[in-house]
């Protein structure tokens, strides 16, 4: 199998899957659902290895390979191909991509295996996989929008998976129209590049660019952003954040799925794959880095009042990406993917075991409900220990290595990039005290009443009614509305990961890869792994940095380690040892923590300026324009002047022989008066 | 092999004829059977058109009128050979859902016998390369659908139906005055002909032209409809049977935007530069308005029919932007639309069966439960409708928007605002009758087989384009680079000679 | 005694049968002054005819009496046939065809 | 002497037309008409036109005014002559307003006209005109379609009087003259025919007329139940 | 005496009897049918009499086609026998036949009895003759009251109702007005040139430089009011519509049809022929009343209930339209004129030939709600009806469309574009009264109460339509629907044939 077929093979096994599924439809069993879709994955990855082998045989100044089908579109001088472009950026994605989606089709299979939409979720989390792969695949722009595309559709179908929850379609709504928001961005942005250079091929539009604009050339400055505004909304960067949150409605194997390993990390791929346009547009590059600076703090700052466990994590994914963002938009690449990797890892882990948490607690997501989960689910408290450890990297788990060279590269460049530097690292405390205050509040303490029915019966609590924690009172259920839907929230049986082995098994290996995966790219050199195999796609880089500053590396692996070690005692503190200064923290800075819990009054700000002038206009449009312009002004108007002449006309007719006659002799004399004025 | 366009053209009329005269029962079968045999024909033509000369094939040309000067001349360009296959699907779906539900009133062959007439109106407007022949096609196509209208539409059918009638009639009759007067005006007292390969060789002055391209504009943008011009949809639409609305919703708002790329641009270029502006302005108008209307309105065939408006906006700005590309991408969108929105007509009525009558949005709800392929058809069309990538709709799009872009790149940035809203009406309308708890008065069953005869077909019409857009484009490129180069030329002259002169452009 | 004196004439009486048209109820009455208008023409005819000095203008007044004659006939057929259906004789009251 | 006479016949023309115009009593009318004929032949004899002066003394004032004469004798229209004359005053000014302005414009024409013969007297004549001669070669040769079609229209003027007129038009026809269609429905004869009888006894003038709805609503039943019957 | 006599005698007029034979049949038919119609026995008057009518009409129409293409001068000067007569007589003679047969059974004939009403609808076609022939203002005038006269007479014929007696003595009083004034004009044009003869008249205007004297002026003006009264035009329409609701129906399709093309053939012969001179002045004034006639005529038909009255205010309408082509002045504006006459009349008359069969079926008499539940009933009417009425709104593929078609071009090819675009913006508005019969024809239902099952009486005229309503109208009125219909689509579609016939409807007029 040549290079050019395996990736369309890594394409075709989610479509295959998703088809097979979706044509089978309830002829399968769940089982056999979760079978086929997670085999599909499974298929993918190998061909993806398989892809990364053939290409890791190509000549290392020559790892670029593009396959096309057919034209799209071919006319006009406009030329689009069904074609793909693979390179070891795209390679090293597919691998991360289907490699965690298969774990986590095997994690669904359990852990959805009772709710009665399992063909509809395993199709759609195929396709969700099949899209993300064209996307990253995609060998030029339009192919790129069309996966972007995809993906904000397979995010909205599985945010609102599940229906007739009110929350859950809003939310998905919102996730699609900002990621169309996105989307018109991206291709505005395609459009601004066309323009100048008239091509869409990767290919063509890197090896252009530098001759096409100036550098820093303001078309290309306004097209750069306009794709930014695409990457911002893809990966929930401020101001196009608000979604991310709300699509915590999609069970939760999709939050961990899509809102932490692949999809939020489109952006970030993109800025990596258009690294060169970028480059040449250096004002847009900081843009983006700062951009990503401010989300990463502001996410993080969000995340430490949230008490919905599951909206913890995603503000966590939040900020997390917020780094990856500030790092490939400063040409910290090799950090930026590190990160991307070793988050893809152990926030699909964390969301895991959030979800066997949740599904031991009934379905109740509140971190006020839960305590003392420790001892009713020993495996997934490891596990997110794991998880844990590696977010708030602590020194020698993952994450620690990646946040680090990350951080390095970026502080490596010098000048205004130190503030950046600064902010990861208050960003890293913030990360280190909301993983941690998550883990307390749940594991610590006094199991719950749901955690003591798990330690008694070795079942999952089951409420007497579900209710919809997002509407209501958060932690109150008898204030929160009713589920009318027999489907179940995720099942009418909750499965958690010590019962489950599907789930075990997937959490497994990625609890194993959160705790080593920074093994493949140790500090000072030690191994370059990710860094080697990356260099053919960013060889053409014109970013100068100082990458052998090991002083600089020392010093950040130090904070790093201190900001840990601090933050993690002082959340001890705090939740464990003396339970009620969080309160007491609250209590002295009540704007602040309202400013968080509000989550910086983004979503108010958009229904303020967005959302309600628009549906006023439309509003308006339709109660007062219509009806006073269009059928009042424009149908009234003419109609009336008809109908008041076809009244003059009857008034005049008015049966009179006597008016009749005196009407022609009126006539007449007009007609008379106008001959002689002609005459005279 | 040789083919008679006048076969394919009186087809759907002699079948509707037949079904008259024959036993009722029979005649929805025999419309059936029309409209499929004209789909063969077309697709024959489709694949027997040669793609590589281009231009126009299979010309019939008959002296009609001879005092006028009028021709029988029908004739398949690129610009036409794509809309006619749309025609006859849609056509054809529109036979098939007479299957799903029969319209009453025991007149079937009537039924019969108007769908024929209207669809050879509608392939008459499209093969026409003659001037008169083609405003008579155009203003023909309009009777057969009063009659529907009246005899099986809804409950104030008469005063919807009369309200569209005389809304288009305006503009097509003065688009009348407009054809004569051109073809008299380029006869310069000779004896008139009004072929329109004859006419645009001789352009007429400018004062002429700009009345003139005027007169065609509002026939076009009423017939569309176009904001401001929409006044008759809410009440037309509203009173049309569900087959009728399907093809008038799909086919005859194409039939104006083809007749802006067939008649207008071509005849009358200097005008069209000069109302380049008002034009565009109006497409754009019509692309805000439309959507957010669509989004607010709660009547499952308004929020189609506003969506409607919009997207003939958006057809409108691509064909002014006298950019082959914008054309090109402005055809595309005529056949994608036609498909999508006829589709989505016979989705509202499957719903409506659900839904216990209801075609309101707020009475829906819920009805993706018992339906799972419905609400995946559905949901293809919905994408579809947004123009989601990958779809052959955003394709168009795109090259709309890229056309755009090249000329007028503010109206691009404006436009672009429109797919946004796209994207929240249409997820609103797919949402809130598929989703949400079930409404009080839903039934949810799944698709019948009748009714997925109706609309699988079109869905995989919408995937095989939306894999393969080149398909439509080919030919479309062939057939707006003629239309749009007149207009081009203009456009390139006058600013070179304002270069020169320095004065403003006129 | 010039011409133009006989078509001052003329033209007053024409406006006094134009007037009478006008103003008279009595369906009879119209009649008259219909007689009236016609014969101002006649009046007018016969002065240009006398200007002119053709004789056509005289043939002209005699079709015309002819006419006139005609006219009153069936004008009178009309108002008794009216008469006989007991229908007022009044041109104000014959509005049934209006509007 | 033409001079004065001329004044004399206009003014009695002019008269004669505004007491048809103004007078209440039809009788007093028609009777006002004949002396502005009279008049107006004088006139025709003033401009030498002798045959049509006697054909208009002959035709019109006689035949014609005895025709009229009979008709409002039989109509009767002097019973309420106030009635008969009541113009309301906005009426009458929009009448006289029109007809003066109508008179104005028509005397602006005569006067203001470029035509030099207007202001003379006329023609030399040759010695033929007005003659019956000259008349009648004149109706035998350029004019014989007019002079043929004339007679046309009395023809007309006979059909139309007899028809409206006649009696065989009226509703009290004999039941055996009346259509199969009517023949077979029994149609009772409603009042007020206007039979010479009801003429005599005064029916209509002195009693109120029947309601013709009420009529028509008692015709309306037998008829409708003996179509049914033939079904 | 007798010397002079002799010197004196003229040579005898040269009479053309070929020529004259359109009119000697009309007039010949006319009397035979005033005799027959003596007659004892109750089927010849019934049944023969319109017989000789029909063959009168079938043998003008001979004669006519026996006359094609000449171009004569008749009697002394009188009449102009030329394309536009014949092809005007055409249109005559042919609503003749229709209104013959549409009268055949009809009340209005037994009221003043058969002999006598055909005999005066033939002499009124005499007259039209002779109005559109003449070319002598004496003849004219003559035509003009040779076709008045029996009209009056006809549309009092229902002398049992009053509102045919009303709509006579009204037309009769008002027309007698228009006599007038045309005859006053008449008396000026003669007394500016001095001439009865319209080239005569012609000529003597541009010998005596005479287009701007007021007295000439005056003349075209009274004239110009006179022919705009005859042929129906707003302000001067104010008659039509209650003559032709009051008229018996068949009387009113006639009138509808012939009159309009008499008052036409009529106008364009004095205006085009005889005072062309002074166009520059009387021009702007037809284009008034042609812009007055189109917007009241389609204002004033809005929501009438009766068939006839809105038929007569489409008529008005039409009649503006047809004045377009006039007021342009050219060859072509004449052939339309023609061709539109012709192909106006179908529609015209099928209409009211659906219109008389529902007065004689249904108890509504000419209301719309006759036409209720008519798709169902009669589909073969309601067919005819829906084509006469897109006809008439000028829908393609009917006749209707044909001749408008034909006056825009014309219109434009003269330079009034605006002028063509005025009228298909006016006659827009009669689709807002066309239209709802043909929806009244198709809906469905029948509102309760009204229809003629239920048998509720007529309120005005009562008995006779009452009496009438029961049973079918005769075969003859659907046989003739259905021809016009199709003709309607035929012309509607192959209108050469049309265009053909009037192509050289101006040769004669001198026009450009």
């Amino acid at each position: 199998m040549s290079i050019s077929v395996t990736p369309w093979l890594v394409l075709a096994c989610p479509l295959a899957g998703m088809l097979t599924i979706a044509l089978l439809g309830k002829k399968l069993s769940p089982r056999a659902a979760g079978t086929i879709g997670t085999l599909a994955i499974a298929l993918a990855f190998v061909f993806a290895v398989l892809t990364l082998i053939k290409l890791q045989a190509l000549p290392h100044d020559a790892r670029v390979e593009t396959t096309a089908l057919w034209d799209l579109v071919n006319v006009d001088g406009v030329k689009v191909q069904l074609g793909l472009y693979v390179d070891p950026l795209s390679t090293f994605m597919i691998l991360v991509v289907t490699g965690v989606s298969t774990l986590i089709h095997l994690y669904s299979a359990g852990y959805m295996q009772t709710d009665a939409g399992y063909v509809r979720y395993f199709s759609y989390l195929n396709f969700f996989v099949f899209s993300m792969l064209l996307l990253v695949l995609a060998g030029n722009m339009v192919l790129l929008i069309i996966g972007w595309a995809f993906v904000g559709a397979a995010s909205y179908m599985l945010v609102s998976y599940w229906y007739r929850r009110d929350t859950a379609t809003a939310a998905g709504i919102k996730a699609f129209v900002i990621n169309v928001v996105g989307d018109i961005g991206l291709v505005l942005g395609t459009l601004f590049l066309f323009k100048t250079m008239g091509v869409l091929d990767y290919g063509q539009l890197f090896s252009g660019a530098h001759t096409a604009f100036e550098k820093d050339a303001p078309e290309l400055v306004i097209a750069m952003l306009l794709i930014l505004v695409g990457a911002f909304a893809k990966s929930a960067q401020i101001p196009f954040q608000t979604w991310l949150p709300d699509a915590m409605e999609g069970p939760t194997p999709v939050s961990s799925l899509i809102h932490a390993a692949t999809m939020v990390t489109a952006g970030v791929y993109l800025i990596g794959r258009l690294h060169v346009l970028f480059e040449w547009a250096p004002t847009a590059a900081a843009v983006g880095a700062i951009v990503g600076a401010l989300t990463l703090l502001i996410a993080g700052s969000i995340g430490l009042v949230m008490t919905d466990l599951k909206r913890v994590i995603a503000y966590s994914t939040m900020s997390q990406i917020g780094y990856m963002i500030m790092g490939v938009s400063a040409a910290a690449y090799v950090g930026g993917f590190f990160h991307m990797m070793t988050h893809a890892f152990f926030k699909a882990l964390l969301f895991m075991a959030a979800g066997s948490v949740i599904s031991a607690m009934g379905g109740n997501q509140s971190l006020n409900n839960m305590s003392g989960f420790r001892k009713a689910l020993p495996f997934t408290f490891g596990c997110f220990l794991a998880g844990g450890f590696a977010l708030s990297a602590f020194p020698l788990f993952s994450g620690f290595f990646s946040k680090d060279t990350l951080l390095f590269e970026v502080g490596a460049r010098g000048g205004w990039y130190w503030g950046l530097y600064v902010a990861g690292y208050i960003g890293a405390a913030f990360t280190v005290f909301y993983t941690w205050r998550m883990i307390y509040r749940a594991f610590w303490g006094e199991p719950c009443k749901e955690a003591q029915v798990v330690i008694e019966t070795g079942h999952a609590y089951h409420p007497a009614e579900h209710t919809n924690p997002h509407t209501g009172d958060e932690d109150d259920p008898s204030t929160q509305e009713v589920e009318d839907s027999e489907v179940g929230f995720p099942g009418k049986e909750h499965k958690y990961a010590e019962t489950t082995w599907q789930m075990r098994y997937a959490m497994i290996p990625l609890a194993i890869l959160a705790v080593i995966a920074g093994v493949i790219q140790l500090p000072f050199g030690v191994t370059n792994v990710l860094s080697s195999f990356l260099e053919p796609t960013f060889a053409n880089t014109i970013v100068d940095y100082e990458p052998d500053n090991s002083g600089l590396e020392a010093f950040g692996l130090a904070l790093s380690s201190v900001i840990a070690i601090v933050s993690l005692a002082c959340a001890y503190w705090i939740w464990v040892r003396k339970p009620g200064t969080s309160a007491a923290i609250q209590a002295r800075l009540p704007w602040l923590h309202k400013l968080f819990i509000n989550k910086w009054y983004f979503d108010q700000f958009y229904s303020i300026f967005v959302v309600r002038p628009v549906v006023w206009i439309g509003q308006w449009a339709q109660d007062s324009f219509e009806r006073v312009v269009i059928n009042g002004a424009l149908i009234g108007g003419t109609s009336g002047l008809v109908k008041a002449g076809s009244a003059a006309v009857r008034a005049l007719q008015t049966g009179l022989i006597r008016a009749y006659a005196a009407l022609v002799i009126g006539g007449l004399s007009v007609v008379l008066l106008y001959f002689l004025v002609r005459g005279l | 092999m040789t083919i008679h366009l006048s076969i394919i053209l009186w087809l759907p009329a002699a079948a509707g004829l037949l079904a008259l005269l024959l036993p009722g029962r029979l005649a929805r079968w025999i419309s059936l059977l029309g409209s499929l045999l004209v789909l063969a024909y077309a697709i024959t033509l489709l694949v027997d058109y040669d793609r590589a000369a281009g231009g126009l094939q299979y010309v019939t040309d008959v002296v009609w009128i001879r005092s006028l000067g009028i021709h029988y001349a029908l004739g398949v360009s690129g610009l036409n050979l794509v809309l006619l296959a749309t025609t006859a699907v849609i056509f054809t779906a529109s036979a098939l859902w007479t299957l799903v539900d029969e319209p009453d009133h025991g007149k079937p062959g009537i039924y019969a016998l108007l769908m024929g007439l209207a669809q050879t109106a509608v392939m008459g407007a499209f093969f026409a390369q003659d001037l008169i022949l083609f405003v008579v096609f155009f203003d023909l196509m309009l009777v057969p659908f009063y009659f529907l209208i009246v005899i099986w539409g809804g409950p104030d059918r008469t005063r919807a139906v009369l309200k569209l009638f005389m809304y288009t009639l305006v503009g097509s009759l003065l688009m009348l005055v407009g054809a004569v007067t051109t073809g008299v005006m380029a006869a310069n007292g000779g004896e008139p002909s009004f072929l329109l390969a004859e006419l645009a060789k001789t352009p007429l002055g400018s004062t002429a032209q700009g009345w003139i391209f005027l007169a065609f504009a509002l026939a076009f943008l009423i017939k569309m409809p176009s904001f401001p011009f929409h006044g008759w949809m809410p009440d037309g639409y509203s009173n049309m049977p569900i087959g009728v609305l399907a093809v008038f919703t799909a086919i005859l708002s194409k039939v104006a935007a083809y007749g802006f790329l067939q008649i207008a641009l071509p005849l009358f270029p200097d005008a069209a530069v000069e109302y380049q502006e008002l034009i565009m302005i109006v497409a754009v108008a019509s692309i805000l308005y439309g959507s957010a209307m669509a989004f607010t309105i709660d009547s499952a065939r308004l929020v189609l029919g506003y969506s409607s408006i919009a997207q003939l906006g958006f057809i409108v700005l691509g064909i002014f932007a006298f950019d082959g590309r914008g054309a090109d991408g402005a055809l595309l969108q005529a056949t994608n639309h036609a498909i999508v929105a006829g589709a989505l007509i016979f989705v509202v009525a499957m719903l409506s069966r659900r839904a216990g009558g209801s075609e309101k949005l707020s009475e829906m709800g819920g009805i993706a439960k018992g339906a799972p392929a419905f609400a995946a058809v559905f949901l293809v069309f919905s994408f579809a409708l947004l123009a989601m990538p990958g779809t052959a709709n955003f394709v168009a799009e795109f090259m709309i928007l890229l056309g755009t872009f090249e000329s007028k790149m503010t109206f691009a940035f404006i436009a672009a605002i429109g797919v946004a809203l796209a994207a929240f009406y249409a997820l609103r309308f797919y949402i809130s009758a598929m989703h949400h708890r079930v409404g009080a008065k839903v039934s949810s069953f799944e698709l019948t087989p009748r009714e997925g005869l109706v609309v699988v077909p079109l869905m995989l019409v919408v995937i095989a384009l939306a894999l393969y857009p080149q398909f439509a484009l080919k030919p479309a490129q062939d057939g707006t680079s003629k239309a749009i180069s007149a207009a081009q030329q203009v456009q390139s002259s006058g600013s070179d000679t304002n270069a020169t002169t320095g004065g403003p452009t006129p | 005694m010039s011409v133009n004196w006989y078509l001052l004439v003329s033209a007053m009486i024409f406006t006094l049968g134009a007037a009478g048209v006008m103003v008279r109820r009595n369906p009879l009455v119209v009649l008259l002054c219909l007689e009236l208008m016609l014969n101002a023409g006649n009046l007018a005819l016969i002065g240009f005819s006398r200007m002119w000095g053709t004789g056509a203008g005289e043939i002209f007044a005699i079709v015309v009496m002819v006419i006139a004659a005609c006219e009153v006939a069936i004008g009178l057929g009309i108002i008794v046939a009216l008469y006989r259906r007991r229908l007022p004789v009044d041109v104000d009251e014959l509005t049934e065809l209006h509007g | 002497m033409t001079f004065l006479f001329f004044f004399i016949f206009a003014g009695f023309a002019l008269a004669g037309a505004a007491g048809v115009v103004m007078l209440r009593n039809p009788f007093y009318c028609v009777l006002s008409l004949v002396v502005h004929l009279i008049s107006l032949a004088l006139l025709f004899l003033l401009l030498e036109a002798q045959f049509v002066a006697v054909a208009q003394i002959v035709v019109y004032a006689g035949a014609v005014m005895v025709l009229y004469v009979f008709v409002v004798a039989y109509v009767g229209g002097g019973d309420k002559p106030d009635q008969l004359w009541s113009a309301s005053p906005r009426q009458k000014a929009l009448a006289i307003g029109f007809a003066s302005l109508i008179f104005i414009e028509l005397a602006i024409a005569i006067l203001g006209t470029a035509l030099s013969s207007l202001g003379t007297e006329g023609a030399t004549l040759s010695a033929t005109y007005g003659s019956p001669a000259e008349i009648g070669e004149l109706l035998l040769t350029d004019y014989l379609l007019a002079f043929e079609l004339a007679s046309m229209l009395l023809l007309v003027a006979a059909i139309g009087a007899v028809a409206l007129a006649g009696r065989r038009g009226g509703i009290a026809e004999d039941e055996s003259n009346l259509s199969p269609r009517h023949g077979a429905v029994h149609t009772p004869s409603p009042a007020a025919t206007g039979s010479m009888a009801e003429g005599v006894s005064g029916y209509g003038v002195t009693t109120p007329l029947p309601d013709p709805q009420f009529e028509g609503r008692e015709l309306q039943q037998p008829a409708r139940a003996a179509a049914e019957d033939d079904r | 005496m007798s010397f002079s006599l002799a010197a004196a005698v003229p040579a005898a007029p040269v009479i053309d009897w070929a020529g004259l034979s359109p009119l000697l049949a009309l007039l010949g038919g006319a009397i035979l049918a005033l005799i027959v119609g003596l007659a004892g026995p109750r089927t010849i008057r019934t049944q023969i009499v319109p017989l000789i009518a029909l063959a009168t009409f079938g043998a003008t129409i001979g004669c006519v086609i026996s006359l094609w293409g000449q171009s004569i001068v008749l009697i002394e000067g009188a009449l102009q026998l030329d394309p536009l007569t014949l092809i005007l007589m055409l249109v005559i003679c042919g609503g003749g036949v229709v209104a013959t047969l549409l009268a055949w059974r009809d009340q209005a004939a037994e009221d003043i009895a058969h002999g006598e009403f055909f005999s005066l609808m033939l002499l009124g076609a005499a007259g039209m003759f002779v109005l559109i022939a003449s070319r002598d203002l004496v003849t004219t005038f003559v035509g003009l009251e040779l076709l008045s006269l029996p009209l009056y007479i006809l549309c009092a014929a229902r002398v049992r109702e009053e509102r045919s007696l009303e709509a006579g003595l009204k037309y009769l009083i008002i027309g007698s007005v228009g006599s007038a004034t045309v005859l006053y004009g008449f008396a000026l044009l003669y007394g500016a040139t001095g001439q009865t003869g319209y080239s005569e008249i012609a000529a003597a205007i541009e010998a005596s430089n005479l287009a701007t004297d007021p007295l000439f002026l005056t003349g075209v003006a009274m004239c110009t009011v006179g022919f705009a009264f005859k042929a129906s035009l707003a302000p001067f329409h104010q008659w039509t519509p209650d003559v032709y609701e009051g008229a018996p129906t068949p009387v009113t399709a006639f009138m509808s049809v012939a009159t309009k093309a008499a008052a036409f053939g009529a106008i364009i012969r004095l205006f085009d022929v005889a005072v062309r001179p002074a166009a520059e002045a009387w021009q702007p004034i037809w284009i008034a009343i042609a812009l007055i006639t189109m917007v009241v005529g389609n204002v004033g038909a809005l929501r009438q209930p009766s068939m006839k009255r809105m038929l007569a205010y489409s008529s008005i309408a039409q009649a503006g339209y047809i004045l377009v082509g006039f007021v342009l002045i050219t060859d072509l504006g004449v052939q339309a004129i023609c061709a539109y006459l012709v192909l106006y009349s179908l529609g015209n008359l099928a209409a009211f030939t659906v219109v008389i069969a529902r007065e004689r079926e249904t108890a509504e008499g000419d209301n719309i709600a006759a036409l209720r539940g008519l798709g169902t009933e009669r589909p073969a009417l309601a067919v005819v009806m829906t084509i006469s009425m897109l006809s008439l709104a000028g829908i393609p593929a009917t006749a209707g469309f044909i001749g408008k078609l034909r006056l825009v071009e014309a219109a434009a090819a003269a330079d009034y574009a605006w002028l063509a675009a005025v009228l298909v913006v006016l006659s827009v508005i009669s689709m807002a009264y066309y239209l709802p019969v043909v929806a009244t024809i198709w809906r469905g239902e029948t509102q309760p109460g009204t229809d003629a099952a239920s048998g509720v009486p007529v309120l005005a005229g009562g008995a006779a339509e009452a009496e009438a309503a029961s049973g079918r109208a005769g075969w003859e009125l659907t046989l003739v629907g259905v021809v016009l219909a199709a003709a309607v689509i035929v012309f509607g579609i192959i209108p050469q044939p049309v265009f053909n016939l009037v192509a050289s409807a101006a040769r004669g007029l001198g026009l450009s």
